[in-house]
């Protein structure tokens, strides 16, 4: 069990425990707090791909841009002082369903990936991506990135449009 | 002096056109300048008719001695044309239409001077000129008309300036109750009229009398039946029952009177309900032998039943309305007994001094007026007899004008009325005669009716203007002015045989008979009064129109053939006539002598007393009084019928005819309901069986169909994974 | 064709629709409605332009011209293809516009633009949604103008339904206390006639193949294995009936007349006028235009029961008039439907006997009648705008109140029982001049018409003017003066009135210049279905 | 034990599931976001395992990019909207925002 093994493990339990609180907290400001913890699970997990820049990524927009946002709007849509910032349930019966359904989806998924013969073929180690996919944006993923960036300038605008007070 | 001899025809065809239309120009300029003219739209009027007056001369002087023997001078021209067939309108002069024309322009002269008096001071006196004018202009057109159609035309246009006369007091209730009686009495006749329009323009395809009458006696004959020429002249004479106011259509006449005084004298004594007799004098010769007896047995009717009304009246007009229908039917009784000229020359006569008593009657109710105007009597009859006597002194003029008119009535010498009752009187006898059989009753209640007219026309003079006062009123009556008094000279005048005859007891040597000659029939020989043909003496056997005239017909032509004709008579009755013209004249003047003097026993001299004799006969006292219960019997039966009827049609069409549309509506509205139950269970049923059954499956799936997202999410979901079931 | 004047003059209604909607609301400088003043005026432009247009077209009309089925010597004539349409199951479809006169239809021309334009003004009365009422009167107009001048069936149909809908509701919104009930009643009985004529036209279309009323004349165009194919087959009875029951209905003759008294009495009084005055025209219209020479078979076959009828409307009608006497309201509206009935069974009559006397005195009594009982409906509505009655039992003496009044009312009066020198008397005799010929006994009975007619107007002339005045009228109609200056009929309503009484008495003196107009035709009309009665 | 390609699509897939039954299971509309935070994540982690191991090298990351960026734009239209129902409803309960049923 080499150190990697056990980044790995680490980050996965990180993962998938607070992501199991996020999804079964009671309390919305707790659930907000562990998605906090998850997506540094993930930007570990990352690190341990090579993926230095997305781990950077992940941890900058995630944490602290869609989390910040994700925070913000609890606030505003929900009366902190109140016992409402705990998000209710469905009833219990949708509650076990959904339940049941995600653990099916679970283990389907699992089989799944245990059962397929996947391509395996291991990219050589590389110490930083950044120039890489700087790259790849600017080169062969142009039109994507440029629509991409209208896609966020659009949402910006739309969002700020949406939300502004009537 | 007019230059006679270059009147030609067109002249007086053109003169006798302004006779008719002069009239109008006193009609239009008083109905639409009437109210600001006043006073002098009455002088206005009797200017105008004073012109016609001259020019009516002119035209009757032309025909009569330029061109006596012309049958007839006229005209015609287009109308309007449908196509292949055109209507024809015309005017002529003959010589009974220039008679006519004298005596209408001359009466309505008069009429209009005495109105200006008479009707001073009324709201609406330029309307009551106007009228007058409508009615002499319409009453010309039937004088001058020349085919039927312009004759039925006049002859509805008189009938509506009738109405509008009768009725000029519209105010009262019974005085446009009776011009609505007349009017509508008379539409019974004009139908008929019509009527027989219509059956001789199918078959002769012309309204001209000449057409027609040629039609006739070419042979041609309506529906090729010689009862439908009986029918057809049936039909005309219905016009003439209706205007003339012959039984059974009388009872318009007494209650005319409601209009004004000088009104009955004009319309309905002396010139419209002639209309009636110069009508048929005018187309006599298309009648056949039954039309013609059928003429002669209304004529007697009307002669004798309102003769026997006329005595008991009690109302000054009334008794000289029903004096005027017994004349009237004298007139007819005499055309129908073939008595052309006397009949006619009645007329004339007639028209004169019935005018004359008219306007003695307005003379007499006018200064009544005054008088109780000057009395502040409001609601005594100034129309009475009974309110009257001892007018003799105080209105002389009025009195021994209404005297001397009241004598040509009643048939003594040296009047005209005279002249003219007697030939009617010979004539019947001489009809008589030659019919035989049950037309004996003809000349009996004839002369009964003339004994008749005797007696009222006495007990009216006696009870009005002998004795003394019977009322305050009376006594204060006056004789009135020139305007009244100035007509009723002049007509009197004229009553004087010696305008019409030299002889005073023989009319046949006159003018008269000279100018008016009966025209020869155009009906053929087998349905025509044998005695009727000239020159067809020998045969003298009355021929009655019935099956076996064929055979008549050949005898008749044979005979005629054989017969030379040396007499001066015109044709076997005006011979047989002459040999009852004594008999008849002594007659005539024994019973109105015994009616006269019967009339001075009963009511001047008292010698009878007319209250016992009333007592003794209360119930025929009653029955004339009450007119026979003509107008009740009409009530009950044809106006009460027709109301009854209208009544019956129009609940009928109310609940009927409107209730089935109603019902079947309801109907359908029930069934519509019955249907829409049958369709909300039935059709509807199904077809919501249908859609519930949809409906259900989607209320089913509705409800996974939450609207929440997630619940989506979870079927995508477990579709996802179903799908992985089934593949992997 | 180089003034399309058919379109113009059916159509001038529309632009007055236009128009009268683009007329704003506002007031002048009195304070009065302004918009509801140039409404009025923009109509009486309107019908007036259509008046001129009439005129002009009787002025060039040429009399000497047939028409009847002759496209040839139609006049004013406009063909254009209006829709032709190749559908399956259906097939070719073709529709024109086909527009025509002939002697048949100038009168009814002439008398349409008359009493239009003649009607504009007591519609001058009416407050409530004027610029509704302006038009939906145009619309009829305009579905009026067209049924006359329509010669290609589809259109004719087009117009008539066309001219329905305005009716309906003119007397649905601006009628009586029972308006409803009388609109509704209007509206099912004339649409049950509509329905009748539809079926029939489609019928025929497939027998024939064209919608043109003068190709479905020519008995030849007929497909001999058609249902209408052959003569005098049952199926031809059965629609030549159809048809007759669909005009029948609106002339209307007994026993399709109960709608009239109730529409009649409903009505606003302009609306009276027009459903009397031309309205009950198109049903005879129809008869002579469609059915008749369509079918001369049938009508060969039916005659004897269409002379009955036209008897029994006489007589029925005369008798129900004469009713109102003794039941009923005593409305005096409904006194004059009645009167209708009877005139118009006098134009059936007419019809029935087929002479060119006859025909012609039913044309021309179809244009008298709507002359003279226009302008009764008039007078009727001079007097209930200003008493609010129109029970003949409450009035009395008005003769002396309104004497003006009064000489215009006996115009009327005499011309509906026809004096002569009124124009009613012409077509009066023309009809039974013409079908005494025919059928002498039913022609005499009709005859009693004359009198009973003179009964019940007389009767009602009596009732209304003569007599004395009651109380209640012995002041002046509107004690604030402004309404009516005196007492008597005002400048607006002599507007109406006049030229209606000068029409009627100068066609009572000299008709030739209507009659002339027909005769050519109505010969030709004769002649075409003469040869099938036996 | 070599932590291989089935070891992080493992995690994926579980942190899926947790997204999913996030989205199913919550009310709250925030917490539904999160969800999908997580799938996204899910998404993305094996985007880059397979950038790893199966040879997609650095398209792999460029897609996660593009995820991340979607996501960015994704939360915040998702917030606007969020506040604008809550505008409206005056709370963010997404069983009663059934709008979409009619």
């Amino acid at each position: 069990m080499d150190l990697t093994t056990l980044a790995f493990f680490f980050f996965a339990a990180l993962t998938l425990g607070f992501g199991a609180v996020v999804v079964l907290s009671r309390n919305i400001m707790h659930a907000a707090f562990s998605l906090l913890f998850t997506f540094f699970g993930v930007a570990g997990l990352y690190v341990l791909l090579h993926a230095d820049f997305l781990a950077i990524t992940q941890i900058m927009i995630y944490i602290g841009g869609i989390l910040v946002l994700i925070i913000f709007g609890v606030m505003l849509t929900t009366r902190i002082t109140g016992v409402d910032v705990k998000s209710g349930r469905t009833g219990k019966l949708q509650l076990g369903l959904t339940a049941a359904l995600s653990v099916a989806l679970a283990a389907v998924l699992v089989k799944i990936f245990l059962s397929t013969l996947w391509h395996i073929a291991p990219a050589a180690d590389v110490d930083a991506t950044a120039e890489l996919i700087g790259n790849a944006l600017l080169t062969k993923y142009l039109i994507a990135f440029e629509a991409a960036s209208i896609l966020l300038l659009v949402a910006i605008v739309g969002a700020a449009f949406i939300a502004r007070k009537k | 002096m007019i230059e006679f001899e270059i009147m030609t025809h067109e002249k007086i065809l053109l003169l006798s056109l302004s006779v008719l239309l002069i009239p109008m120009v006193s009609f239009l300029v008083n109905v639409f300048f009437g109210r600001k003219l006043g006073k002098i739209s009455g002088w206005i009027g009797t200017t105008i008719l004073a012109i016609d007056l001259v020019i009516a001369a002119v035209v009757s002087y032309s025909k009569l001695v330029i061109y006596p023997d012309i049958q007839v001078i006229q005209t015609k021209f287009e109308w309007f044309s449908l196509g292949s067939s055109s209507f024809n309108v015309g005017y002529g002069i003959d010589n009974i239409a220039a008679i006519m024309l004298m005596v209408v322009t001359v009466i309505s002269f008069l009429v209009h001077l005495f109105s200006t008096i008479y009707m001073e001071g009324d709201r609406r006196f330029p309307t009551f000129f106007a009228y007058l004018g409508l009615f002499t202009f319409s009453m010309m057109g039937i004088v001058i008309a020349n085919n039927f159609l312009v004759m039925y035309i006049f002859w509805e246009l008189v009938g509506i300036s009738s109405y509008l006369l009768i009725g000029f007091w519209y105010e009262k209730n019974s005085a446009s109750n009776a011009g609505k009686k007349a009017f509508i009495t008379n539409r019974i006749g004009d139908l008929g009229f019509f009527a027989g329009i219509m059956i001789l323009f199918m078959t002769y395809g012309s309204f001209m009398f000449e057409d027609v009458f040629a039609g006739i006696s070419s042979g041609k004959l309506p529906f090729d039946n010689p009862t439908m020429l009986t029918i057809a002249g049936i039909c005309i004479f219905m016009g003439a029952m209706g205007k003339s106011a012959q039984w059974p259509l009388h009872v318009w006449l007494p209650d005319a009177m409601e209009g004004p005084t000088p009104v009955s004298a004009l319309i309905h004594a002396a010139t419209m309900v002639a209309a009636g007799v110069y009508l048929v004098a005018k187309v006599f010769v298309m009648f056949t032998a039954d039309a013609l007896t059928f003429i002669a047995i209304i004529g007697t009717i009307t002669a004798f039943v309102s003769a026997t009304i006329a005595i008991t009246q009690t109302d000054f007009k009334k008794v000289l309305a029903y004096s005027t229908v017994s004349q009237l039917g004298f007139m007819v009784m005499s055309l129908g007994t073939g008595g052309y000229t006397n009949g006619f020359f009645h007329l004339v006569t007639h028209a004169w001094f019935k005018a004359a008593l008219f306007l003695a009657a307005g003379s007499v109710i006018h200064a009544m007026h005054h008088a109780m105007h000057h009395l502040h009597d409001h609601h005594s009859d100034p129309q009475d007899i009974n309110n009257m006597g001892g007018l003799r002194k105080s209105m002389p003029w009025t009195y021994f004008t209404f005297l001397f008119v009241t004598l040509a009535l009643a048939g003594i010498p040296f009047t005209s009325g005279f002249l003219s009752k007697d030939g009617i009187l010979a004539n019947t006898l001489a009809w008589a005669n030659l019919t035989g059989g049950w037309h004996w009753i003809v000349p009996v209640l004839a002369f009964s009716a003339a004994g008749m007219t005797a007696f009222y026309m006495f007990r009216l003079t006696i009870i009005a203007f002998h004795g003394k006062p019977k009322t305050e009123i009376a006594h204060h009556a006056k004789e009135n002015q020139l305007p009244i008094v100035l007509p009723l000279v002049v007509l009197s005048v004229l009553t004087i045989w010696f305008f019409y005859s030299p002889n005073p007891i023989d009319a046949t040597a006159g003018w008269f008979h000279h100018r008016v000659v009966q025209p020869e029939t155009a009906v053929p020989a087998a349905y025509q009064w044998d005695f009727l043909i000239s020159g067809d003496e020998g045969h003298t056997d009355a021929l009655h129109a019935d099956a076996g005239h064929a055979v008549a017909a050949t005898q008749h032509a044979e005979v005629s053939a054989e017969v030379t004709s040396g007499s001066h008579y015109q044709n076997k009755l005006q011979e047989e006539v002459h040999h009852f013209h004594y008999i008849a004249m002594i007659l005539s003047l024994l019973i109105a002598g015994s009616g006269i003097g019967l009339a001075f026993l009963i009511y001047q001299y008292k010698v009878i007393s007319a209250d016992k004799l009333e007592a003794r006969f209360r119930k025929l006292h009653t029955f004339s009084l009450n007119k026979w219960y003509f107008d009740e019997l009409y009530e009950k039966t044809v106006i009460g019928g027709t109301l009854l009827a209208s009544k019956g049609l129009a609940l009928f069409d109310n609940y009927i005819i409107d209730g089935i549309v109603n019902l079947s509506a309801a109907i359908n509205r029930v069934a519509g309901q019955v249907i829409g139950i049958f369709d909300n269970v039935v059709i509807d049923g199904a077809v919501n069986l249908t859609a519930n059954l949809t409906g259900y499956m989607g209320g089913m799936l509705k409800k996974l169909q939450t609207g929440r997202v997630q619940s989506y999410v979870v079927f995508a979901l477990l579709g996802l994974l179903i799908l992985f079931f089934v593949f992997i | 064709m180089d003034f399309p004047i058919l379109t113009w003059i059916t159509f001038l209604p529309l632009v007055g629709i236009l128009i009268v909607f683009l007329i704003p609301s506002g007031k002048d400088e009195k304070g009065q409605e302004f918009s509801k003043k140039m409404i009025r005026w923009t109509a009486v432009g309107v019908t007036f332009l259509q008046l001129v247009l009439a005129v002009l077209i009787y002025m060039s009309y040429n009399t000497g011209l047939k028409g009847v089925n002759d496209v040839s010597s139609f006049q004013f004539v406009e063909k254009v293809t209006w829709i032709h349409a190749q559908l399956p199951m259906i097939g070719d479809i073709k529709i024109e516009y086909f527009l025509g006169l002939d002697g048949l239809s100038v009168p009814m021309i002439l008398l349409t633009a008359i009493i239009s334009f003649l009607a504009v003004f007591p519609s001058f009365g009416i407050n409530k949604a004027v610029k509704g009422y302006f038009a939906m009167y145009l619309l009829l107009d305009l579905g009026m103008m067209g049924v006359f001048v329509a010669l290609d069936f589809f259109l004719f149909y087009v117009f008539w339904e066309l001219m329905l809908l305005p009716m309906y509701f003119l007397i649905g919104i601006w009628g009586g206390p029972r308006k409803e009930y009388a609109a509704i009643k209007f509206f099912i009985y004339t649409l049950a006639g509509s329905v009748f004529m539809l079926l029939v036209m489609i019928g025929l279309y497939h027998s024939t193949g064209t919608f043109n009323i003068l190709e479905i004349m020519n008995q030849g165009n007929f497909d001999p294995n058609s249902i209408f194919g052959g003569t005098a087959t049952t199926i031809r009875y059965v629609a030549f009936m159809a048809l007759f029951i669909g005009f029948a209905i609106k002339v209307p003759v007994f026993p399709f007349h109960t709608w009239l008294p109730d529409a009649h009495v409903e009505a606003p009084t302009p609306i009276s006028v027009i459903l009397a005055g031309v309205l009950l025209k198109m049903g005879a219209y129809g008869m002579m235009r469609i059915a008749f020479p369509i079918f001369p078979d049938a009508f060969a076959y039916f005659q004897n029961l269409i002379a009955w009828i036209g008897m029994i409307s006489i007589v029925y009608g005369a008798y129900c008039a004469l009713g109102q006497h003794k039941v009923g309201q005593r409305d005096f509206k409904k006194l004059i439907a009645y009167s209708s009935v009877s005139h118009m069974g006098l134009v059936m009559l007419g019809l029935a006997s087929m002479r060119p006397e006859s025909v012609t005195g039913a044309i021309f009594q179809m244009f008298n009648h709507g002359i003279i009982t226009a302008m009764l409906f008039m007078i009727v509505g001079v007097i209930y705008d200003r008493a609010h009655t129109r029970g003949l039992d409450d009035f009395g003496g008005l003769a002396r109140k309104m004497p003006v009044y009064t000489g215009i009312m006996a115009v009327a009066f005499f011309a509906a029982i026809g004096l002569p020198g009124l124009s009613g008397f012409i077509s009066e005799v023309l009809v039974f001049l013409g079908s005494f010929k025919a059928y002498p006994v039913l022609t005499v009975i009709s005859g009693l018409s004359i009198v009973l007619g003179a009964a019940y107007m007389l009767w009602a002339l009596q009732k209304i003017f003569f007599g004395t005045l009651p109380e209640k009228w012995q002041g002046p109609w509107d004690p604030t003066g402004k309404k009516y200056r005196g007492n008597d009929v005002n400048a607006l309503e002599l507007t109406a009135l006049l030229p209606l009484a000068a029409i009627v008495i100068f066609l009572g003196v000299y008709p030739m210049p209507v009659l002339k107009l027909m005769t050519t035709s109505v010969t030709e009309f004769v002649a075409l279905i003469q040869p099938f009665i036996q | 034990m070599e932590i291989g390609l089935n070891h992080y699509l493992i995690v994926s897939g579980i942190l899926f599931s947790l997204g999913m039954f996030g989205i199913l299971s919550r009310k709250h509309a925030v917490m539904v976001l999160m969800g999908l935070e997580l799938i996204l994540n899910a998404a993305n982690i094996n985007f880059v395992a397979f950038a790893r191991y199966g040879g997609m090298n650095i398209d792999g990351h460029i897609a996660a990019i593009f995820v991340i960026i979607l996501a960015a734009a994704e939360a915040a239209v998702a917030l606007a909207i969020l506040l604008n129902i809550y505008q409206h409803f005056k709370h963010v309960n997404l069983d009663e925002v059934n709008n979409l049923k009619e």
